[in-house]
């Protein structure tokens, strides 16, 4: 199998996938409004990465791509998670102390049908954001490393 | 009696899985058979959480006075795809271990362990 | 003080999983201080468990709501349903948990040096610490989904740990394939049964599930699907086929964790059969097939376990067949339920006996892998024919083996006797066969172990193994550890059963408390 | 033989599922939903998040987020510790 796809692919690949990303971005931010959340959002963004590396092969993002990178963003997305999991533990452990507190995301939702406002959710926000961080970090290192260790069973094959 | 087909439809699904994971010898099959019995668990969730005539439960420009569809079965659901990725992540990742020791996929060849 | 005991069940949850969380990066740093990390969380776990421990014991169930207002809050006013997800630990819940605790801890220490050689180190501890924490989810939640979920971890870290060594030959990883095979249908069907429940009652707390169950035909057929899947996660024996693989692939320290994460799965069946059923379930019909999967795991165990030529294999062999004591104690318990003048005389001795004997077979099996994980590392084979003249060369070992040997096979003052007493005494007034049976089968241990300690122990000393030394320091401390806790329950068996395992058999027994914890109103 | 008896079990595994199919409740007719209206009343006065099944997944479920985080987390674990050899 070649490694690269053709030009065609390539082209759109290198315009659309940017927009993915921010895509996925947009997703995460809003989860507290629209349908969608850190989850959804985490994997728009790994395909992106997903899309990345069957375009190029696994050399051609080699210095674009690199797994120490998404390791180090997982984990500080977990322990972001956390932290403001532990944050609650005045009251209960996941306890949303900024939830209607007025402060960063503190605003109180006008109850019933609204337009929504971003500023508001307490925690849950951050929480969206530090699961999407973790869930398309993770999601990379899964394709990552699976596409590297397919390419050592394909080496295999054909040596 | 046609309110009942959505959860045909879920037993149709994991007897499927199930006859997949019995009767095929392959690894990769295997593993496609446990994706189809979480497809079918994850389906009989949220059929469950459906309420006729009702919207998705979310206020954000949500029609006025309508009913809201049950919300946990939902997040229900998100949990249990996302533990559904990370298991057949893993287990076509060790059907790659294994073809790269064995260079078969089929079961019968890779009995090592025995009795 | 008491901050702290209130925020326990989620600082015992938090710990592990921080630490899980940072061992990547602390890996990266210093590989040195890693395992010392790992051990010393693991320690502090043990710690709060048994703070957790006193507290239950003393004060009655612990009650943690996470989010919720305030840790004890269960219901919203104005509702009858509990909406957020509570950790529920009553006295069986904390036995187990103690038990992992225990296990956990000493795996840790035991891998400082058993695992020295191997790369990717900090992967293993920190799938060590997320199989703690998954066990310790499962053994100590309220809430069915976040069961399922706590079963996910705890398989898919067991299943990672199990292939861990498939750098070095092809069998890990089918071992490993087998076990996810295994545990990706039950956790399925967990969550299919999962459905049923909220489907029905829309709640997904046991303890409400457990009040507002009407016993209807889904409730059966999630009933058959509960008992299927955890039995087979437990390895009783038709579903067993997984068992000796996982456990002989495995490295030893990760198998004495697997066993306490089967236990773990018992104790779910346990769990659902009698806190969430109860004496809503045709109780004699489920306990006698509680009983005879247990005799048939009693049995088949042992007599496949005799022709092992694999030692590691034969204790896995073994781990099925006393896997049958404990099913076989709590199914007569289980038998007798709506019977309470017999359940007064001998079901919740027989329980008591089954329930011990859980913490017994996690203590000497655990030693008995350490054992095999020792010979293993100075010698590098599992085969016994191989092995020979080792009580030369490895003293430690030898007496450790011994005491683990004795222990399974029942004979006094080990522990294994005291709760295997309780089994016989009690399982006789039941039905005397059963009790011959597991008496048979308690000799047909000892015959295999003997065979065991002839052929890796005595003899000459082969000429391959003269250079053969005691292993190192830590993995002595994990053995010796283990065996302290062996001869202690032995020869006060009586202290612990009444203030240890009787509270956790009340604790199963009583629905009307289980329920009324959450939902008040006693 | 081996197979005829599982198929056997299949029969009657799909015996269950059917019977399971038949014995629920209509499709969309829920008969009680106390826990989800409590959580469609009140989530955004608690909250002031509007997305009542992300209040679910962060709020009111939040740890079982975190244990569905940590899943994913370990497989990663996992994985890469399969892979750790082949690929650097």
């Amino acid at each position: 199998m070649k490694e690269e796809m053709s030009r065609i692919v390539r082209t759109i690949t290198t315009l659309i996938y940017g927009f993915i990303i921010v895509f996925g971005f947009y997703v995460i931010v809003h989860g507290h409004l629209t349908p969608g959340g850190g989850f959804q959002g985490g994997a728009i963004v790994a395909s992106a990465f997903a899309l990345l590396v069957v375009t190029f092969g696994n050399q051609g993002i080699k210095g674009f791509l690199q797994k120490d990178i998404f390791s180090l963003i997982e984990s500080t997305g977990l322990v972001l998670f956390i932290v403001f999991a532990f944050f609650g533990l005045g009251v209960t452990f996941f306890y949303n102390i900024m939830a209607n507190s007025g402060g960063l995301f503190g605003n109180s939702a006008i109850i019933g049908v609204n337009p929504g406002d971003l500023n508001t959710g307490g925690t849950i926000p951050i929480m969206n954001i530090a699961v999407g961080l973790e869930v398309f970090a993770a999601l990379g290192v899964i394709i990552l490393t699976m596409s590297a260790g397919s390419e050592i069973t394909r080496k295999k094959e054909n040596s | 009696m046609i309110g009942n087909f959505p959860y045909i439809a879920v037993a149709i699904l994991i007897g499927l899985g199930i006859y997949t994971l019995i009767f095929k010898k392959n690894l990769i099959k295997i593993a496609i058979g446990i994706t189809l019995i979480e497809n079918g668990a994850n389906l009989f969730l949220i059929t469950l959480g459906y309420r006729k005539e009702s919207v998705a439960p979310i206020y954000t420009q949500a029609p006025e006075g309508m009913n809201m569809v049950l919300p946990t079965p939902q997040a229900l659901t998100l949990t249990s795809i996302v533990i559904g990725v990370a298991t057949t992540a893993l287990i076509l990742s060790i059907a790659m271990i294994i073809y790269n020791k064995y260079g078969t996929l089929n079961t019968d060849e890779v009995r090592r362990l025995k009795e | 003080m008491s901050n702290i005991l209130t925020h326990s069940p989620a600082l015992v949850m938090a710990l592990p999983l921080l630490a899980a969380f940072l061992t990547p990066v602390v890996g990266r740093f210093n590989r040195k201080v890693l395992g010392w990390f790992v051990s010393i969380v693991l320690g502090l776990t043990l710690f709060i468990t048994l703070l957790m421990a006193t507290q239950i014991l003393t004060n009655g169930p612990m009650i943690y709501v996470f989010g919720g207002s305030e840790a004890g809050l269960t219901l919203p006013s104005g509702y009858s349903v509990p909406i957020r997800i509570i950790f529920h630990i009553d006295g069986m819940g904390i036995f187990m948990g103690l038990i992992t605790a225990v296990v956990s801890f000493l795996a840790a220490i035991y891998s400082l040096s058993f695992m020295q050689k191997h790369s990717g180190l900090e992967k293993y501890y920190a799938l060590l610490l997320l199989l703690a924490t998954g066990m310790f989810g499962m053994e100590f939640t309220g809430d069915i989904f976040n069961f399922f979920v706590f079963l996910e971890i705890a398989s898919i870290a067991s299943v990672a740990l199990i292939a861990f060594r498939s750098n070095l030959s092809g069998e890990p990883a089918e071992a490993g394939f087998k076990y996810m095979v295994v545990s990706s249908i039950s956790a399925l069907m967990v969550l299919f049964a999962v459905g049923l429940f909220y489907g029905q009652y829309d709640v997904l707390n046991m303890a409400t599930i457990a009040s507002v169950m009407q016993f209807t035909q889904l409730d059966k057929i999630a009933l058959i699907l509960l008992l299927t899947v955890l039995a087979m996660k437990a390895g009783s024996v038709p579903m067993h086929m997984w068992t000796p693989d996982a456990y002989s692939e495995a490295p030893a320290a990760i198998t004495m964790v697997l066993v306490a994460a089967s236990q773990a799965s018992l104790y779910a069946l346990f769990r659902i059969s009698f806190s969430l059923y109860n004496i809503s379930l045709n109780t004699i019909t489920v306990g006698w097939i509680i009983i005879i999967l247990g005799i048939l795991s009693m049995f088949i165990g042992v007599t496949m376990a005799i022709i092992q030529k694999d030692i590691k294999r034969l204790m896995a062999y073994h781990a099925i067949s006393q896997t049958g004591y404990m099913l076989l104690g709590v199914g007569v318990g289980l038998a007798v339920l709506a019977n309470p003048v017999a359940l007064e005389s001998f079901g919740i001795k027989a329980m008591e006996g089954g329930i011990f004997h859980i913490m017994n077979h996690a203590m000497y099996k655990g030693l008995l892998f350490l054992t095999a994980g020792a010979l293993f590392y100075r010698t590098g084979t599992r085969d016994l024919n191989k092995m020979g003249g080792l009580a030369n060369n490895m003293f430690y070992t030898t007496v450790f083996f011994i005491i683990g040997a004795a222990a399974i096979a029942g004979i006094p003052p080990f522990n294994g006797f005291a709760s295997k007493l309780i089994i016989y005494e009690s399982v006789y007034q039941f039905n005397p066969l059963l009790s011959i049976i597991a008496m048979l089968v308690s000799i047909l241990t000892l015959a295999s172990f003997v065979k065991v300690f002839h052929s890796a122990f005595l003899g000459p000393q082969l000429e391959q193994y003269k250079k053969v030394q005691e292993v190192p320091k830590s993995m002595v401390f994990a053995m010796a550890a283990l065996a302290c806790i062996i001869v202690l329950f032995g020869l006060f068996p009586d202290v612990i059963v009444k203030n240890l395992v009787h509270p956790a058999v009340m604790s199963l027994i009583n629905q009307t408390n289980y329920t009324a914890t959450i939902l008040g109103g006693i | 033989m081996k197979k005829s008896i599982f198929g056997v079990a299949l029969l009657f595994f799909m015996a269950f599922m059917i019977l399971a199919a038949f014995g629920m409740r209509p499709f969309g007719e829920p008969t009680v939903s106390e826990m989800d209206d409590y959580y469609i009343q009140n989530a955004q006065a608690e909250t002031g998040a509007n997305n009542v099944v992300t209040t679910i997944v962060f709020d009111y479920r939040g740890f079982d987020t975190l244990g569905e985080a940590t899943v994913l987390f370990t497989a990663v674990i996992g994985i890469t510790a399969l892979f750790r050899e082949a690929v650097k």
